[in-house]
């Protein structure tokens, strides 16, 4: 049977039929016996690489594990906030490559996953703060990245209710912007890869949960899951929050620690903000979804910690950050408050390659800032596992760094002694 | 002290800001207190010598448990298990420091005057505890918290120490200087929000700051 | 929100505290001994262990002592007998 | 209600809604009492209002939220809460129970049993009688999910399960059809309970849907996650009183108020407000700037140095502890020597900087960073609590204990030997890097002879509560030299000419001392925190980037901080970089501007041209020299 193709046509056709012909997304297939590869984590990174590695390797036999229902783990709790201006050029590159497959994602998915390109405003509060926004709005330049700084006047023609008053305890003396930053649908992303790695062949398998990862001698063999053993020679894992325990299960240790990160939305409003506001001294991150709602991320929670929620001082913090930006928001509620767990590495950028166990490949270490790296980090993991070498823009990523000192270290170019 | 030297109190630009003597019939009245000389004593409490020469010293015994403080001459907190903080009377710290330091030679021990550092606030009256529990994340209850008892805890976004004296209940708290603004307007502000007036009153000598 | 009990000041408030990681992590003795890969596994490989965790935590707003506490990252409940 | 002319239709239920604006009419059937379908019938009633009525649904987010397992009681056609992971319990409606006996007798001992848990003795008491109901008084809900129409649920008319986001019978099916099966997937396919309801109204209907679609029974369902807060919050009040002026607190010196009486614009450094400059009268800030950096250079300047943050150490084992975390030689400091000193993370990168001053063979003084004085304290707390315990030292923090005055410029030592002291100022007595007790203008101090500026300088630490005081003492005695306070920014600019680093603008965090050229100050023959990594192979590159000082080629323009530096216009992206600038300043007493850098080979790159890529598009050439502009051999802080 052929693959429906979403269309106009096909939704006036369909709604004529009383929507009784649509067809699934994706299969629920059962799991067969063997695989060239499996991928374990169901989220959207993972099915991204499903895809890109039917896509872009011709590599078919593949199935995704997921513990629980696709898209339900990170990739269904974050903010939605795209960008790629990162500082230092390695992760630019990642993530600009990430933000080059968003801008074309929907038309090669044939899913609309709602990429909304509203620009992302990064807001500077001390002279370090715009020493910084310099030099990354340089850095981005000139990586072939669009960016600009801009002055607290600039900020508030574009974003009316901001307060941009210089006896706010934190005045907001510039920022930089982002305007081919935004948002998408998170849902959308997932689904839409799922549907369209499941069109070119993969399996996708949910309630799915990887219990053993089976070795011989150096090399994997397959996995033990909750609906039996299923070999493959090659085995990515890409599971956020839960890498450390997977790569537990294979013997090893990974310089990561799962901590909870928090995020929550007010009731649906009529539209008041057409774009994305951060600022990380202050420490609050906002958006509106196109449903009206405020969409609000908090900071994360110091402890280690699986438990998919936070401490609620940590909300409190993000609203009074949000109170600071936006003195107006004080009246609105919140609706909804969830947590993630986040992965973090010393450096807070990612760790995408091999393993000292042949054929085991990790994609973890995304820490807060995964979601808008779907596309590009399935895209390079894909790589990394056809070739068993990573593509030269993962090629920094490596678990090597750590030993050789080689770090990329948005961290510490973050926020550093003054 | 030469002529034209005079000492100016951490609240004195914020308390020429506050008019009047302070309400009638508050729930919890806020009284900036002058000085006080601070010593930070550190040592073995496991070691008697130690403890008795601080106590013969200081002729004062020194609080044995965690979270407690004696009153005597001076006001000795206990801040930690090897940690005590020392309040006298302006003035005579550099004396009593002298005095310990005479005594404890060839012990373990440090001692650092840090007078200057810390400002002393005293809220009192019978809502004092509600004005506190809305930024303190101490157990405030009276089970909890008795008379007699210290602690180190957070005040909103500072940290302090606290000490409840009496149960008026009247509570001691001492923050470090560059924070005794943000306490006090803090402070006030959780007054009103129980429609209680807490207004800064000082009580030092002559009721001025500046001295 | 966590209740911490501070071995010297007793339960308090989770805003009290700072969080120190992963406990019982020796520092070597002699690091110009060890080859970048030992150097690099004290460095950085961490446990993060889905349940009981050993982890430090410091009574920072309090008595500034540090200590050691176990914990489940699942459930985030203590251990009731660590110190 | 018959008597009153109401009609009542037993056994029937509403199977569509007839009318273009509004309601005007509905279509009635009847139904089997097993639910299983309609039976016909239909009669059409006019109206312009239907009003709808559904059962209660126990109130279970918190024991949810709790980490409570929830539970399908056929019996009551409704979730329940199961097992309990914290200490709660559920009572009541909460609990699935509905009569008010049941109510009143969970609650009395529920309640009796939290205050025995509290360690209270409860009294005995009785709770009053509910009158109770015969059995069977209440029947169970016959649930009614959907009605039973006989075509295909997405042929029906609408029948809405969620009444804010209008989510009908037929979008659940639809749903199923598409592969969206997971009752979370539904929900997020269709919108179901997203509204501001929080699927209050609608969630059970749409998961029993669900089920009916499924053919699962709908404990096999199961629910969507209960996210807090069970109703919407305010964020005002969530955030509290911690907005505007209480947001976070604004820490001010104790010169504060005389900072603010002379005009000084702030700059917000961490939390503090430290004075950025003095403009008088009609001066911009380059004006001001350049003032207060010529009085330093040319006779006498002051500034107020308080947020620096300060550590007392003392103890036996002192010497040991601070070896082992600064990287300089501290055994081989003498009492009453200063040492600049840095430490270094594990990683090896320079966390932060400062003074150490021997004040006693057991007892130093440290001073760190003003943002990183917290940190500093907890980094050596931390060490010597959880690795070193073995270690006889104290730690006592002294930042707020005293205010910190700096008088800089030839004239300082002048002035000081005009007032009042004990203190020997003279060259011979008090050389450069020393520190001295005594008393001043009346108040006890500390005088510590080192220089931020490479001017001959003293920083006089002194009683909080007396800086005031000794402040004015110094401008009216400073008067004959043009005593000029300054701020923050002409700080940067004199240090900036004399190559010295600012921890946090000048390094970022992926910065070793190697590559600050501070190689001097690491001891070879001993181990310190971060000595170990600065010989890992990353650590050893030629091509790692070094603290150079930058020169415009013949131009007079100021660089921007922050400005990425490459080999040579153009090129596509991404462009190769060489480094950034880390501080840009027009050097008032040299005439031009200068700044420094971080360039990959920096060092080995001195006398080249490189290019300064400016958000503009232009790129100015620029000269790699060394970081020190103003007087290398520092001979005048020497003098």
């Amino acid at each position: 049977m052929g693959r429906q193709r979403y269309s106009i046509f096909s939704l006036l056709r369909n709604a004529v039929s009383h929507n009784e012909n649509w067809q699934q997304a994706w299969r629920s297939p059962v799991p067969r016996k063997r695989y060239d590869v499996l991928i374990v984590g169901g989220g959207g990174h993972g099915l991204a690489t499903a895809y890109y590695l039917a896509k872009e390797h011709g590599i078919t036999n593949v199935a995704v594990l997921e513990k629980g229902w696709i898209g339900g783990g990170n990739t269904g709790r974050n903010t939605t906030i795209v960008r790629s201006n990162y500082l230092w050029t390695e992760a630019a590159l990642l993530y600009e490559k990430s933000l080059k497959l968003w801008e074309g994602l929907s038309r090669d998915l044939n899913y609309n996953v709602m990429f909304s390109q509203r620009g992302v405003y990064n807001l500077g509060h001390s002279l370090q703060d715009m020493r910084d926004i310099e030099r990354r709005v340089g850095a981005n330049r000139l990586d072939g990245i669009d960016a600009e700084v801009i002055t607290p006047e600039q900020i508030k023609a574009a974003i009316p209710m901001i307060n941009i008053s210089r006896r706010a305890r934190y005045p907001i003396l510039g920022g930089s912007l982002q305007r081919r930053g935004g948002i998408a649908r998170h849902d959308a992303v997932a689904w839409g890869f799922a549907r369209a790695a499941d069109a070119l062949g993969v399996d996708i398998i949910q309630q799915c949960e990887v219990t053993g990862i089976c070795r011989d001698g150096g090399r994997v063999t397959g996995v033990e899951t909750t609906r039996g053993r299923i070999e493959a020679d090659r085995i990515g894992v890409v599971v956020a929050g839960h890498a450390s325990v997977l790569a537990g299960m294979a013997g090893l240790r990974l310089p990561l620690e799962s901590h909870p990160l928090q995020a929550y939305v007010s009731e649906p409003l009529k539209p008041v903000l057409d774009t994305v506001v951060m600022s990380n001294a202050v420490h609050g991150y906002i958006s509106q979804s196109d449903k009206g709602e405020l969409v609000v991320g908090a900071g994360i929670d110091a402890y280690n910690g699986y438990g998919q929620r936070g401490s609620f001082h940590t909300i409190e913090h993000a609203m009074q950050a949000i109170i600071e930006l936006f003195p107006a928001f004080s009246r609105v509620r919140m609706l909804r408050q969830w947590g993630g767990i986040v992965d973090v590495s010393p450096d807070a950028c990612p760790i995408i390659g091999r393993t000292p166990v042949q054929g085991l490949y990790f994609n973890c270490g995304w820490g807060t800032g995964g979601f808008k790296a779907t596309p590009g980090s399935g895209w390079a993991f894909a790589h990394t596992i056809a070739r068993d070498e990573p593509h030269e823009l993962n090629a920094p990523f490596s678990l090597e760094r750590f030993t050789t000192g080689a770090l990329i270290d948005e961290h510490g170019a973050a926020a550093v002694a003054h | 002290m030469s002529d034209g030297l005079y000492r100016r109190h951490a609240l004195a630009s914020f308390l020429e800001g506050e008019t009047g003597n302070g309400p009638e019939n508050t729930a919890a009245d806020l009284e900036v207190r002058p000085d006080y000389g601070y010593l930070n004593l550190r040592g073995e409490p496991n070691s008697e010598r130690f403890m008795q020469t601080v106590q013969k010293t200081l002729e004062q015994p020194l609080p044995a448990e965690a979270g407690a403080f004696t009153s005597g001459q001076h006001t000795i907190y206990r801040l930690g298990p090897d940690e005590w903080l020392v309040a006298s009377e302006l003035g005579t710290e550099n004396e009593t420091a002298g005095r310990l330091a005479e005594n404890l030679a060839g012990q373990c021990y440090s001692l650092v005057d840090v007078t200057g550092g810390q400002i002393m606030m005293r809220l009192r009256g019978p809502r004092a505890r509600e004005v506190l529990a809305r930024g303190c994340t101490l157990d405030l209850h009276p089970r909890a918290f008795k008379a007699g008892r210290c602690a180190q805890t957070t005040l909103a976004k500072t940290s302090m120490l606290i000490a409840l004296a009496d149960d008026a209940p009247t509570f001691d708290i001492i923050v470090r200087r560059s924070f005794a603004e943000y306490a006090a307007r803090w402070l006030r502000h959780s007054g009103a929000s129980i429609h209680s007036r807490v207004t800064p009153v000082f009580t030092g000598a002559g009721g001025n700051p500046v001295r | 929100m966590l209740l911490i009990n501070c071995p010297w000041c007793g339960p308090r408030d989770e805003s009290e505290f700072g969080y120190g990681g992963e406990a019982d992590i020796t520092r070597p003795a002699d690091p110009d001994a060890l080859t970048d890969e030992e150097w690099a596994d004290y460095l950085f490989m961490r446990k993060n262990p889905r349940g009981l965790h050993r982890e430090q935590w410091v009574h920072e707003h309090g008595c500034r002592r540090w200590f050691v506490l176990e914990r489940d990252t699942v459930t985030y409940r203590f251990s009731d007998d660590t110190t | 209600m018959r008597e009153a002319g109401v009609d009542i239709f037993h056994g029937c239920v509403v199977a569509g809604v007839s009318g273009r604006d509004g309601v005007r009419s509905v279509h009635v059937v009847s139904m089997s009492a097993g639910a299983g379908a309609v039976n016909g019938g239909v009669k059409t009633v006019h109206c312009d209002l239907l009003v709808m009525s559904g059962g209660w649904n126990p109130a279970v987010h918190l024991h949810s939220q709790a980490g409570g397992r929830i539970e399908w009681d056929d019996a009551r056609a409704c979730f329940v809460p199961g097992a309990v992971r914290q200490d709660h319990v559920s009572v009541g409606a909460c609990n699935g129970s509905f009569s008010l006996d049941a109510c009143l007798e969970e609650g009395k001992q529920a309640g009796l049993e939290a205050a025995r848990a509290c360690g209270f003795e409860p009294v005995p008491f009785s709770t009053p009688e509910a009158g109770r109901e015969p059995p069977g008084a209440e029947r169970p809900l016959q649930p009614l999910w959907s009605i039973p129409l006989p075509q295909s649920p997405l042929r029906h008319p609408k029948q809405f399960v969620d009444y804010q986001n209008d989510t009908t019978v037929a979008d659940v099916y639809q749903a199923v059809q598409e592969g969206y099966r997971n009752v979370e997937h539904v929900k997020r396919y269709t919108a179901l309970g997203f509204g501001t309801d929080q699927g209050k109204m609608g969630n059970i209907n749409g998961m029993a849907v669900l089920a009916e679609c499924l053919d699962k029974p709908v404990a096999e369902v199961g629910t969507t996650t209960f996210r807090p807060p069970y109703t919407g919050a305010g964020f005002g009040p969530c955030a509290g009183a911690a907005v505007g002026e209480l947001y976070d607190p604004v820490r001010k010196t104790a010169l504060h108020h005389w900072h603010e009486a002379a005009g000084a614009e702030f700059e917000v450094v961490g939390q503090w407000l430290r004075p950025w400059y003095y403009p008088r009268e009609g001066e911009g800030m380059h004006d001001a700037v350049a003032r207060e950096c010529l009085a330093a250079r040319r006779s006498l300047a002051i500034m107020d140095a308080s947020t620096l943050g300060k550590i007392e150490v003392h103890g036996p084992d002192a010497v040991t502890f601070l070896e082992r975390i600064y990287t300089h030689n501290v055994a081989g400091m003498k009492n009453g020597r200063c040492n600049y000193g840095i430490m270094l993370g594990e990683d090896g990168m320079v966390m932060d900087d400062g003074v150490m001053a021997r004040l006693g063979d057991r007892h130093f003084y440290l001073t760190t960073t003003t943002g990183g004085a917290a940190r500093v304290m907890g980094w050596l707390e931390q060490w010597l609590q959880t690795e070193w315990p073995d270690l006889n030292v104290y730690l006592t923090s002294v930042t707020e204990r005293w205010s910190t005055i700096v008088l800089a410029g030839p004239a300082a030592r002048k002035l000081l030997q005009g007032m009042d002291t004990d203190i020997d100022f003279g060259r011979k007595d008090f050389p450069f890097m020393t520190v001295r007790s005594g008393s001043l203008a009346g108040v006890p101090v500390r005088v510590f002879r080192v220089s931020f500026s490479g001017e001959l300088a003293f920083e006089i630490n002194v009683e909080s509560d007396l800086a005031p005081a000794l402040w004015q003492q110094f401008m009216a005695a400073g008067e004959q030299y043009g005593i000029t306070p300054y701020g923050t920014e002409t700080m940067h600019v004199l240090r900036a000419e004399k190559g010295f680093v600012i921890v946090g603008q000048d390094t970022d965090g992926s910065v070793t001392p190697l590559d600050l050229g501070m190689n001097r100050l690491l001891s070879k023959d001993r181990d310190y925190l971060g000595k170990r990594s600065l010989v890992r192979p990353d650590c050893q590159r030629p091509d790692r980037k070094q603290l150079v000082g930058l020169l415009c080629e013949g131009g007079r323009e100021s660089l921007p901080e922050g400005t990425q530096l490459v080999e040579r216009p153009g090129g596509a992206p991404p462009v190769p970089k060489l480094g950034h600038v880390t501080s840009s300043y027009h050097s008032p007493c040299l005439g031009h501007p200068i700044a420094l850098a971080l360039v990959s080979a920096g060092r080995a790159r001195k006398g080249d041209v490189i290019h300064a890529a400016l958000r503009d598009g232009r790129h100015v050439p620029i000269k790699v020299v060394s970081p020190v502009f103003y007087d290398p051999k520092g001979e005048r802080q020497h003098v």
